[in-house]
């Protein structure tokens, strides 16, 4: 039943149905009589299993995908996008449901898959290892254990476990469709879809501050979804007309995301009227890419990252790290080079000063911090930076690094998120100085944390490089001074991962620590695959690079048209 | 201490009566010429002289009224102002209307006055009080009014067409009752209305309960 | 040089399908050893540790010496073996595979690591017979062989740099592999660290390279979204470009072979459009220019950096000595005879861009001399032995730079490769008399050893005699070459300016160099071997009055202060879980109670090292002096050393010598014999029996500048100062920036958006809701008022009703 | 001479005239409707002049009547409060009776 057609929408909707079956039991539970474990141990398993099939299908669109035949849209019909699915939604302003996937988001749609499905797993209490781990980790369900006292808070995946899993799925249904979405209109609607339940997720079973970091990620994202709906309505207003799926005609403007490419190709937004006299595409672009780039996160719109990070629980802060990052350069490249090619130009030199900034900022306060959760944010902010300064450049090699640096980023931090996850439900702290010689006590534990670190500062043979590379190489012909302060980061990076690990692993044992449990099977769940992951896209990029190569050739065409 | 003020109400309401004579005397011919039927020219008849009498009985009464110190004379004078006003309705040829006040004024409300004034006096009492209080601003307030009436009175072109005088009865009758009917019957609902009300108050017992 | 002066033409390329088993064999048992190690440890035992870790070793030089003999039995110039796995990436003009290419140059460093590395590995069975994680020293080991394979197997630029960087990570992690210590931790956080600056350096060259190789030599807006287009100059067939595929490279053809033209990582295709004259490619970099230099000159010193930072030359050489803390088979395969000699071979590799920038032939030159001048000066008054030969290979690596910087590409290879040996047997050799000293590193605790580790001191004394270059002994071959070359080599340049004068310069240096060597050398072993056993009990007061321990520097290897051994935390730990007692033992040897129980009390008698220590021994230093049959000098045997026929093909670069009299040669190769015969004179003088006490009073003398020097110049602390201690405060500051700078600005943005809520609320309270109050008070107000009016009395009221009245009345007689 | 509407009028003006002086100034209650009684009758005789001079038909008279009745409605009304007042203040004067005035 699951077709080529189809397969996005079950990718999209499956977690909805999982959300709704958690409902329907919440509804039923005081007639049935269910007791709470019970509700709470079937919202676990609808979530795992929803997920499960959510990354099956994407794993699934990624097998049918085909990398060759990608092209532009001839006459209105798209033929670069795969597995499309179509139908009208609102016909009086020519607002579809259209989704659908070329090499850019089939990436991110395997992506998304994959990271669910490891949230899924580690929002779960279980495979905790004996008794006393799932003490240690406040996973006791009984409510009567150390409740919600600062010392041994309960663990986040205790606490209202429904709603936590209702949310989770809503998420997931968001991420995926913001990928998905070949509509404007639906692409909004998915991007706000994402953004609630992440705020409850923070805000709700984060940390002590959750509070001010969930108010925090909300605002930063909402104004930036501001931006992007008004320049979404300015876009609409100033298209032509589209036929919609059932080959009508019935408004006057289109949402339809490749027939806009294709008239910002010929220039339909560059000849619109000035706004305030700026040009239109110019003030366009900037709403888009502040809307974007607070999602990146861009200096100087990234301070929201780290108390996210920071408040968040674990598997939120993996998928927060793992894909809602890769919504911004996603969007970027969705919205702003093919809408506006002249605007991009005009904008790209500004993109990679900002790259820069992030990259060697960004990478300089991780020096600085204390809080292994805060480097690990900070050092996502820093990778993103590459990414900009990539899309920048906008040669093919740098195009390509830089989508690809989206994936293995999506692969390395999600991993490094769990793992200092690992050791936070054990220490309950994550000041690296007040650690030392764990090396001893969790060898598991410090050899994949070795291996995620080494990933992330850009160690050849594990995935991290090549992206690096690539946009180095990429960038350097077009902005050699600029390549050259970014690539000092390379050393920046490799000195505050490596004082980290020796803060952390290196040196006598802190007797304070003796007698932790090493990685438990949940977090070995989670963690292998994404090692896995790390060490096959590490000596085999080309398994991405192959499939997204053509679609950012069209992009770059775009750009330049020939 | 109230010279001041009295001097001050006769000499404005002086200048009014003044104002007024003048305003009379210097636009007499054309107030004749609006009000007057017939033209200024014309013997003084006894028609005439009655009717100034009666209107000088009907100010002068009006005048007690409201000069005199002793309320029963004012009573007296007002007994004299309804009767000339009964007059000068019989010179406007309202008969019916005329009957009428002689009747319910002087046969009811100039009785229920003097009652009231007896029952509220002691009887014996010599003097029966009937004190003024500013009569400054009182008459001058008048004097302005009255000016101000009598300018109009006579400023005023109304356009006049004369009515034969005929008999009013009959037909006052049929209007009441078909024209004017639910005004009659809600005037004598008022009535009983009144008469209950009057003697509800008037009565002490109850409102001593 | 014959092969220099014909025209040269494009490789031919033999595939040979077997070449990926060499490095997969190693990895494979890394992975064993890694995954499953501890348990095999547990259950099997040691023994299948090392068993499976040499089993690979042994299985991967097989396989090498099967591709040297298919090399063999090539014709020369088509001595070349590729084996393409897979694509890695594509994009743009970028297309690099894994693949492997063995040449005679990488052919001979395979063998050097796969040889030596295996006699290393069993050596290691010995020597970390009492280390509690015996799996992960071999699981390092292995992952260390495979690194170290890709980067000299390496097809494109891209597999080189994974070995390049992977080699780091496996220095990294045996240098810190007794990671309880913290300076030991540190140590490998250092070699990381300052590595990665050479990798920076090494990454610009490289993308310089790359992109000058499409004509691109400067940022260019067209850069963008096109595919570069050979600029004029180019004589090439094919002019369609597709703006993103780089399939189908634009090719120009020489004597029918096409060599494709443009942007690569590939070694083969790098080297044949640049040394093939016809395609006009080196002729067109030759005359491009960066920031006013010649492009290839920036290229080349670029990547020279980074062979400073793998090779620890000037002044990247810091974390060479500190990697001493590593185990000593570390030290002697990574620090000495194989990672260390990257960047060695990586000029060597890249002869030809080198060969065609005199500048950069000078600049790697001085680096070279002076490095090594410098590291011997250090290795001097060195107490430490490991640090003695730290530094002693330091300066060895000088001098193979010397060799590749003059031009002298064979010899500096042809020095890498004796070095190898000898270093390799000194620092096991020191491992054996460590071993038998119960892990003391301080010479002035040895003296004696030679009556009880008499294997140990005479392949020790071997090796001296090759690193001192006396004749019959390798290192003379190839230290000699290399000075001759340097003193007949005139064309170098410094920075653009022409240096007639540089080589012979180099050569006097150098052979100061040299004698210096020959001193500190003959110094260490007549220490260690020669005289009475100092060792034994208490031996505080020496280190007190050592003004090294009076500095707490981090590089502080041999632990041996008392204050360590009484350190409460770490017995705690011993007593909390015995299990890894032993581990930390070897942590920190000097104060590992529990390890030292292993073999003997501490003041115990040295005792020779076990069987397999000996063997490798022997065979190491058999090797140091056989492969000198190698480097036979033309001098001597009338035609041209083995070595240099061997890597010829390898080296295509043209780089022309003055010509001299056979007796001018003689006479050089006569006063290298001088230098080492005097070195070892005075270090006889001076060491042997440790009888003298001038060493003593030259001390005594010159105190200061013997602090001075044997705290290393004080190099370590000057990069604190410089580098370590700015880039932490910035951090500190940026970090402060960006809490209370950037954060602050948002928090403030939230806190007006509040200010205006707040005002937005108070309007509504005070003036909205305020106007409605104020209904509600101005009518009771006014009603208080009017009540003055209200007197209840009628004529009031009719005294406002007549004004009213006569009001409206004028009113409306004003207003008509 | 020949009384014109403007006499009658003039006539009228002076009894309501007097009335209002009558109930500005008096403070006897009963004195106080005598004056309203004047007043009215001027109306009164307002009415019924301009019905005769300008008008025409009966209407004037007709209110003429209904204003009597009510004058006698209020004066009898009027009078029984003035009896009740002298029974509560045992005086009629006006200014006793202000007990609604606080």
């Amino acid at each position: 039943m699951i077709r080529p057609d189809n397969v996005l929408v079950w990718a999209t909707f499956l977690p909805v149905i999982g959300a709704a079956l958690i409902l329907a039991l919440m509804s039923v539970r005081h007639f049935l009589g269910l007791p709470k474990r019970f509700l709470d141990q079937s919202s676990r398993w609808i979530t795992l299993v929803a997920s499960f099939l959510m990354m099956v299908t994407s794993i699934l669109a990624w097998a049918w995908f085909d990398p060759k035949a990608q092209g532009l849209l001839v006459q209105g019909k798209a033929t670069g996008v795969q597995m499309v699915n179509r139908g009208i939604w609102i016909r009086p302003f020519n607002v579809e449901w259209f989704v659908g996937v070329d090499g850019l988001s089939i990436s991110m749609v395997l992506l998304t898959g994959l990271i669910s499905f490891v949230a899924a797993i580690a929002s779960m209490p279980w495979w905790q290892g004996g008794e006393k781990a799932i003490h240690m980790a406040g996973m006791d369900e009984d409510d009567h254990g150390h409740g919600n006292d600062e010392h041994h808070p309960k663990h986040f995946s205790v606490r209202m476990v429904p709603g936590y899993m209702i949310l989770l799925l809503l998420l997931m249904t968001g991420m995926m469709g913001t990928f998905v979405a070949l509509d404007m209109f639906l692409f909004y609607v998915f991007w706000e879809v994402m953004l609630l339940p992440m705020y409850f997720l923070i805000g709700v079973w984060g940390g002590p501050r959750r509070e001010y970091a969930a108010i925090k990620f909300f605002l930063y994202t909402l104004a930036g979804s501001v931006l992007m709906l008004l320049a979404i309505i300015a876009v609409y207003y100033r298209s032509l007309p589209a036929v919609l799926a059932d080959g009508t005609l019935s408004a006057k403007h289109t949402f339809n995301l490749l027939e806009l490419a294709a008239q910002g190709r010929a220039g339909q937004f560059a000849t619109a009227v000035p706004i305030f006299g700026f040009a239109f595409t110019k003030i366009v672009f900037v709403a888009f890419f502040i809307g974007f780039a607070i999602k990146i996160p861009m200096f100087p719109f990234h301070t929201w990252l780290p108390d996210a990070h920071v408040e968040a629980p674990t598997p939120i802060s993996v998928i927060l790290a793992g894909i809602l990052l890769k919504m911004g350069p996603y969007g970027i490249l969705r919205f702003n080079y093919p809408l506006l090619p002249d605007a991009t130009e005009w904008a790209a030199n500004g993109i990679a000063v900002f790259g820069v900034i992030n990259i060697i900022y960004a990478a300089y306060v991780a020096l600085a911090q204390r809080d292994i959760k805060k480097l690990v944010a900070y050092s996502s902010v820093s990778h993103m930076g590459f990414t900009l300064l990539g899309m920048a450049a906008m040669t093919p090699m740098a195009m390509s690094g830089a989508v690809l640096n989206m994936f293995t980023h999506g692969i390395i931090s999600p991993a490094l998120f769990l793992l200092v996850g690992v050791i936070y439900d054990r220490a309950h702290h994550r000041d690296m100085e007040r650690f030392g010689g764990l090396a001893k006590e969790l060898p598991e534990y410090a050899g994949l944390t070795g291996l995620a670190f080494f990933a992330s500062l850009g160690l050849p043979g594990l995935a991290g490089f090549v992206a690096e590379f690539m946009v180095l190489a990429g960038a350097f012909p077009v902005y050699l001074t600029f390549t050259v302060i970014s690539a000092t980061a390379v050393i920046i990076t490799a000195a505050y991962y490596l004082w980290a690990m020796q803060r952390v692993f290196l040196g006598k044992l802190n007797q304070a620590y003796v007698g932790f449990p090493d990685v438990n099977w949940r977090e070995r769940l989670t963690l292998y695959p994404l090692a896995a992951f790390m060490i096959f896209l590490g000596f085999y990029p080309q398994f991405i690079l192959h499939a997204i190569n053509p679609a950012l050739q069209m992009l770059i065409q775009n750009l330049r048209p020939v | 201490m109230r010279t001041p003020k009295k001097l001050l109400a006769w000499t404005v309401g002086s200048a009014a009566v003044i104002g007024v004579v003048g305003i009379l005397s210097a636009r007499l011919s054309p107030a004749m010429a609006a009000g007057g039927a017939r033209p200024l020219a014309g013997p003084f008849t006894i028609a005439d002289a009655i009717f100034w009498g009666v209107a000088a009985l009907t100010v002068g009464g009006a005048a007690a009224v409201a000069l005199s110190r002793n309320i029963v004379y004012s009573a007296l004078g007002l007994l004299a102002a309804l009767l000339g006003v009964a007059g000068l309705y019989v010179f406007l040829s309202a008969d019916f209307v005329a009957v009428a006040q002689v009747m319910i004024y002087i046969g009811g409300v100039l009785i229920l006055v003097l009652f009231a004034i007896m029952l509220t006096n002691r009887i014996g009492e010599v003097n029966i009080s009937n004190a003024s209080m500013g009569w400054a601003s009182g008459g001058l307030l008048s004097a302005v009014m009255l000016a101000l009436v009598l300018v109009v009175a006579f400023e005023v072109p109304w356009n006049v067409r004369p009515s034969g005088g005929n008999p009013t009865t009959a037909p006052i009758g049929h209007a009441l009752l078909q024209q004017w009917l639910l005004p009659f019957e809600l005037a004598s609902l008022i009535l009983l209305c009144t008469l209950i009300g009057a003697i509800i108050i008037a009565r002490k017992e109850i409102r001593a309960e | 040089m014959e092969h220099a002066t014909q025209e040269l033409g494009p490789l031919a390329v033999h595939t040979a399908g077997y070449l990926w088993l060499i490095p997969l064999f190693p990895v494979v048992g890394a992975v064993i050893n890694s995954l499953f190690g501890i348990r095999i440890q547990r259950t099997l035992g040691k023994k299948w540790n090392h068993g499976i870790a040499v089993g690979m070793m042994t299985l991967s030089f097989l396989v090498a010496l099967r591709a040297l003999a298919e090399m063999i039995s090539l014709p020369a110039s088509e001595r070349f073996l590729q084996n393409t796995l897979w694509n890695m990436a594509t994009a743009g003009s970028m297309r690099f595979d894994l693949a492997f290419a063995l040449d005679p140059l990488s052919m001979m460093m395979v063998l050097i690591i796969t040889f030596i590395g295996t006699l290393i590995h069993v050596f290691s069975i010995g020597y970390m017979a009492e280390e509690p994680s015996y799996w992960r020293f071999f699981a390092y080991m292995n992952l260390f062989v495979f690194a170290m394979l890709l980067l000299v197997m390496g097809d494109n630029f891209a597999v080189m740099f994974f070995g390049w960087e992977g080699v780091g990570l496996a220095s990294y992690l045996l240098i810190s592999f007794w990671y309880t210590d913290i300076e030991k931790a540190k140590a490998g956080m250092k070699a990381f660290v300052v590595n990665r600056f050479g990798d920076f350096g090494f990454l610009i060259g490289l993308f310089l390279l790359f992109w000058s190789l499409g004509g691109v030599w400067q940022p260019r807006a067209d850069a963008r979204s096109v595919r570069y287009v050979p600029e004029i100059g180019y004589k090439s067939d094919s002019t369609a470009l597709n703006p993103y595929e780089s399939t189908g490279p634009r090719t120009v053809t020489i004597h029918g072979h096409a060599i494709p033209l443009g942007p690569t990582l590939n070694f083969r295709e790098l080297r044949d459009q640049i040394v093939v004259e016809g395609t006009g490619v080196g002729e067109h970099l030759r005359h491009q220019k960066v920031w006013g230099v010649m492009l290839l000159t920036l290229v080349a010193m670029l990547m020279f950096v980074g062979a400073m930072g793998k090779s620890a030359q000037l002044p990247l050489y810091v974390w060479l000595p500190d990697a001493m803390a590593g185990p000593t088979p570390v030290s002697a395969l990574i620090h000495a005879a194989t990672m260390v000699t990257a960047g060695v071979y990586m000029v060597a590799r890249l002869s030809y861009i080198y060969a065609m920038s005199p500048t950069a032939m000078g600049w790697v030159a001085t680096v070279g001399v002076l490095t090594a001048f410098f590291a011997a000066t250090i290795g001097f008054f060195q107490y430490d032995i490991k640090k003695v030969l730290a530094y002693s290979t330091v300066s060895q690596l000088g001098f193979m730079f010397i060799g590749v910087g003059v031009g002298a590409y064979w010899a500096g290879s042809y020095h890498l490769l004796t070095h190898a040996f000898f270093k390799a047997t000194l620092f096991l050799g020191s491992g054996s008399v460590i071993l038998g000293c119960h892990h003391e590193q301080d010479m002035r605790q040895m003296g004696g050893l030679k009556k009880h580790m008499p294997i140990t001191a005479w392949t020790y004394l071997i090796a001296t005699w090759a690193i001192a270059g006396f004749p019959w002994a390798s290192g003379f071959y190839s230290k000699d070459e290399i000075l001759w070359k340097a003193f007949t080599q005139r064309g170098m340049e410094l920075f653009g300016t022409p240096a007639p004068w540089l080589g012979p310069a180099v050569f006097a240096l150098g052979l100061v160099t040299a004698t210096a060597t020959s001193f500190y050398m003959f110094r260490s072993y007549y220490m260690t071997f020669t005289g009475k056993y100092r060792g034994g009990a208490g031996h505080a007061e020496e280190h007190d009055e050592d003004p090294h321990s009076a500095h707490a520097a981090p590089h502080h290897v041999t632990a041996g202060h008392p204050h360590d051994n009484k350190d409460p935390v770490v017995h705690g730990a011993h007593a909390v879980h015995g299990a890894h007692a032993a581990h930390t033992a070897h942590a920190a040897p000097a104060h590992a109670a529990p390890a030292h129980d292993d073999h003997g009390h501490h003041g115990g008698l040295p005792h020779e090292s076990p069987r397999s220590i000996t063997f490798v021994l022997v065979t190491l230093a058999t090797g140091a002096v056989l492969v000198s049959l190698l480097g036979i000098p033309m001098l001597w045997s009338h035609h041209e050393p083995i070595l240099e026929h061997w890597l010829a093909p390898a080296l295509p670069a043209e780089v022309s010598f003055a010509h001299f009299s056979h007796a001018t040669e003689w006479l050089f190769q006569g006063m290298g014999v001088a230098a080492a015969t005097i070195g070892w004179f005075f270090a006889m003088k001076l060491f042997k029996d440790g009888k003298s006490s001038v060493p003593a009073d030259l001390k005594a003398r010159f105190f200061g500048v013997w602090t001075v020097v044997y705290n290393k110049y004080y190099v370590d602390e000057a990069y604190h100062a410089i580098v370590i201690r700015p880039a932490l405060f910035l951090a500190a500051f940026l970090s402060w920036f960006d809490q209370h700078v950037i954060d602050w600005f948002v928090n403030f943005v939230g806190w007006v958006a509040r200010l205006l809520a707040a005002v937005d609320d108070a309007f509504d309270k005070y003036v909205v809701d305020g106007a409605v109050n104020g209904v509600g008070g101005l009518t009771r107000e006014g009603g208080r008022l009017l009540r003055r009016i209200e007197t209840g009395r009628i004529q009031t009221y009719l005294y406002g009703a007549a004004l009213g009245s006569l009001l409206v009345v004028l009113l409306n007689f004003l207003f008509r | 001479m020949i009384p014109t509407l403007s006499h009658y009028l003039a006539v009228a003006a002076v009894l309501f005239t007097l009335g209002l002086f009558t109930v500005l100034t008096r403070r006897n209650a009963v004195a106080i409707l005598m004056g309203v009684e004047l007043m009215l009758n001027g109306a009164n005789l307002n009415l019924v002049a301009f019905n005769k001079f300008v008008v025409g038909g009966l209407t004037g008279q007709t209110f003429a009547l209904f204003v009597v009745v009510l004058a006698a409605a209020e004066a009898a009304v009027g009078l029984a409060i003035v009896l009740s007042i002298f029974h509560t203040f045992k005086t009629i004067d006006v200014r006793a009776a202000d007990l609604m005035r606080e």
